[in-house]
């Protein structure tokens, strides 16, 4: 073979497919990618740092823009976190409500994730159908509490606002027409031909080497590892409802895809059992205005839709928080670029950045 | 639009000249033109992207006014949304991306972080306010703002592109 | 089933092992388990291959800035066993130096590379130990107590 | 006779003056400010990375030259397509001939793995 002459691209910190400002840089032979250096950092904000300044309640608007796309899941780690150190018991209708909120918001992420992978491969009609649906799910939560994308509205202690008397019958109008919507991706995005040879057996990440590179969520769940941790470590009441955990069977981007299709009918499931099972009562426990825990560290982590997201949290009794960090499943995720990209097409690494599904948000922190 | 008067004797003509002949500057036709038809770059940074493509997508549907062709490239690009936080070491590219875009070009500051910095200005890598870097002609409020928001931001640049005289600034034209 | 602490006798047992370099710290949720630094890899070895304990997760690692010490913060899960464990290490301030797990969990890979970072910690036996957050010229370390941070507006690079 | 050959000159004529006038208006109209960052080649935004003038493979040239091949087949299609029904049976046979030739043409690329990339 004729000797070829590698040379370097930058998919750089401006690209439409590479999830906001990550560069990945690629050693290239012709179309295959002989090495790939994701390079970070162009939207690490300092949140840890800012973090020793601000009070326990100041921090929660910056939790919201960690994992822009699923905010509520960030509010819920860090309140339960504050509320695991200081001992603060959430009433009964807060936590489902709480478990309603999160699981809403996994469908609005996984819903963004489908939109951006059928943007990414080439159908915009995909993004547009996920798109539209997902505005469904903004303005439930518009109703709840006024925001689209950062809520601010799990509190320490339970949530901010009882919901409004509309929301039950308008989430259960979008529960029945959820199924519908679902069928529809299907017949478009996991019915198409061109999508499925795109995603099938490319970019496998097999059980072991997932397991070893730190990832979590879906993508690890597509290599067929059972690692739910609202099974393992249920967290909030989650103990309380039956739901399956999705897997896959190879990890490839296929599965990764199939494994968050199915998640989102699993969160619509949970979601009517918290309907049925919702109580009355108050839904803040009684807090102080200012917070002081007591001196000492905890680390608390839930299952966000992009993994396991983790607080560890160092307080010295005053009200403003010694040290946070914040473990973030995006971050770590992103190891796996490089193994996986050794030797694939450049049109499979968009693909395969689609479906690891990083969040620069949560990756720079 | 200037219009000559005629004489007294060819009265009717002046109203039929009225009806059908528009007499107006070029810049007037090149502005309109161009601000009907803006054409975005792609280059969301952080949560307000994410506003940015719900007001790309159906519902809210910036391609009402013609502004829904996002170009990835700078080269094809006349208007540069800022929609996120820019921190130091985004701020070198950024400003590169501005440089390559070709003039006529417009820049939006999209959010709390890139008009002020927002909740992370005092941050040790966030820039304070895009307009350290980039000359701004259209600030949107908001954290993130609204699609309405953008929107509305997008008409008020169509507004200061179709009477210059308004933002007359030499170095944009 | 939900996850619990390690049991007592595992860790006595552990401490058997390693006479004097673990001690157990904190109580209740807040139990930690603090080794020294230089029999850090070995312990940790154990801790992910033996049958016991069979650590197979490093769920994740940070660092504290406890202004005379730097405390590495370890959080082992295991997912066979089902129990979790806080691993804590101590290194001082002025030569803040470790050795890196990464040979042990891969994982560990951006999370020292982040510590590093921000707070200055050289791992040893790290693979690729350079800055990734920050941008390369940057000469500090954000994260450090005594970093001040600038006025707003002027870049201290 | 020359009458016909009149409206192809004119044809031609507006056939070429029509790409000058869509550029030269637009030379005419553009500010034009140089700038050296410009000027520089646009890669998201960073400077490149090593040598940027490097020899392409030459699959490349393979798939550009099998898909030439192509599109002037769908030019010649165009024209029979338009006017088929007048030509008769026997342009139709001429038609199919002259894609089965193609069609051998793409048989023998795809065998010698032109169209996959190695």
């Amino acid at each position: 073979m004729v000797k070829t002459q590698t040379y370097t691209l930058n998919m750089g910190p401006q690209h439409p497919s590479t999830h906001g400002v990550l560069q990945v840089v690629l050693e290239l032979d012709g179309e295959r990618v002989v090495k790939a250096v994701p390079h970070m950092g162009y939207l690490h904000r300092g949140i840890e740092k800012l973090a020793e300044s601000r009070t326990y309640t100041q921090f929660i608007p910056y939790t919201d823009r960690l994992d822009y796309v699923s905010s509520m899941g960030n509010n819920l780690g860090y309140c339960q976190t504050v509320e695991k150190l200081m001992g603060i018991s959430v009433p009964e209708r807060a936590e489902y409500l709480r478990v309603i909120m999160t699981e809403l918001n996994r469908i609005a992420s996984h819903l963004l994730f489908m939109s951006s992978l059928a943007i990414d491969l080439g159908a915009t009609t995909g993004m547009m159908y996920g798109f539209r649906d997902r505005e469904y799910v903004l303005d439930l939560f518009n109703m709840v509490c006024g925001a689209r994308l950062t809520y601010n509205y799990i509190r320490i202690g339970g949530v901010i606002e009882d919901i409004p008397p509309e929301f039950l019958p308008a989430t259960e109008k979008f529960l029945a027409d959820f199924p519908a919507m679902l069928t529809e991706y299907h017949n478009l995005l996991t019915g198409n031909e061109i999508l499925y040879h795109r995603l099938k057996n490319t970019a496998v990440i097999d059980a072991k080497q997932a397991f070893e590179i730190g990832l979590t969520g879906p993508c690890l769940r597509a290599s067929g590892i059972d690692y739910d941790i609202r099974k393992i470590e249920p967290y909030g009441v989650y103990d309380r409802f039956d739901f399956n955990v999705p897997l896959g069977q190879n990890g490839d981007n296929w599965d990764r895809y199939m494994v968050r299709m199915d998640e989102m009918v699993e969160s619509a499931k949970i979601i009517t059992q918290a309907i049925a099972q919702l109580p009355d009562g108050p839904v803040m426990a009684k807090v102080p205005k200012i917070l002081k825990p007591p001196a000492g560290d905890v680390y608390h982590r839930i299952e966000n839709p992009r993994g396991e997201l983790g607080y560890y949290i160092v307080s010295d009794g005053t009200t403003k928080p010694y040290r946070t960090h914040v473990r973030r499943p995006s971050f770590i995720n992103l190891q796996a670029l490089g193994e996986v990209c050794k030797g694939i097409l450049i049109a499979d690494v968009v693909a395969v950045l689609a479906t690891l599904d990083p969040l620069m948000g949560e990756v720079d922190c | 639009m200037e219009m000559k008067n005629l004489p007294i004797g060819e009265q009717p003509e002046d109203e039929f000249i009225k009806k059908n002949i528009i007499l107006t500057s070029i810049d007037t036709v090149l502005n309109w033109a161009r601000s009907n038809s803006l054409w975005p770059l792609s280059s969301g940074l952080a949560c307000c992207s994410m506003e940015m493509m719900a007001a790309a997508a159906a519902r809210f549907d910036i391609s009402r006014f013609g502004y829904e062709v996002f170009r990835p490239s700078p080269r094809q690009a006349d208007l540069l949304i800022v929609a996120g936080t820019l921190t130091w070491k985004m701020a070198g590219p950024l400003k590169r991306l501005y440089e390559q875009m070709p003039e006529p070009k417009y820049v939006i500051a999209m959010g709390s972080c890139a008009n002020s910095g927002g909740p992370f200005a005092d941050s040790y890598s966030v820039v304070p306010g895009v307009d350290l870097i980039l000359p701004v002609d259209v600030y949107i409020p908001g954290c993130p703002p609204r699609p309405e928001a953008l929107i509305q931001g997008m008409l008020e640049l169509k507004r200061k592109i179709q009477n210059p005289a308004v933002g007359r600034r030499e170095r944009h034209e | 089933m939900s996850s619990q602490l390690l049991s007592n006798e595992a860790i006595s047992s552990l401490q058997a092992q390693f006479p004097g370099a673990v001690s157990m710290i904190g109580e209740g949720s807040q139990q930690a388990l603090l080794i020294d630094a230089d029999g850090l890899l070995a312990i940790m070895g154990v801790l992910k291959n033996d049958a016991a304990y069979q650590f197979n997760m490093l769920s994740n690692l940070t660092a504290v800035d406890y202004l005379d010490y730097f405390e590495l913060v370890y959080h082992l899960y295991s997912l066979p066993l089902g129990h979790t464990v806080t691993i804590k290490t101590r290194c001082q301030a002025e030569t803040p130096r470790v050795s890196s797990v990464m040979g042990i969990w891969p994982s560990a890979d951006f999370q020292e590379r982040e510590v590093y970072d921000l707070l200055g910690v050289n791992f040893t036996g790290h693979l690729d130990l350079r800055r990734i957050l920050m941008p390369d010229d940057f000469m500090e370390y954000p994260l450090r107590k005594g970093y001040k941070l600038p006025a707003p507006g002027e870049r201290r690079s | 006779m020359l009458q016909d050959y009149g409206n192809i000159g004119l044809f031609l004529a507006i056939a070429l003056v029509f790409p000058f006038i869509a550029l030269g208006a637009s030379y005419v109209i553009q500010p034009r400010r140089p700038g050296v960052e410009k000027s520089l080649p646009y890669e998201c935004g960073v400077d490149t990375v090593g040598t940027t003038w490097v020899q392409f493979r030459i699959s490349y040239f393979l798939y550009a030259l099998i898909f030439v091949v192509f599109d002037v087949e769908t030019v010649f299609l165009y024209l029979w397509a338009v006017k088929f029904q007048q030509l008769g049976t026997f342009a139709f046979i001429e038609m199919f001939i002259f894609m089965i030739i193609l069609t051998i043409g793409l048989g023998y690329a795809w065998k010698k793995g032109a169209l996959e990339w190695k």
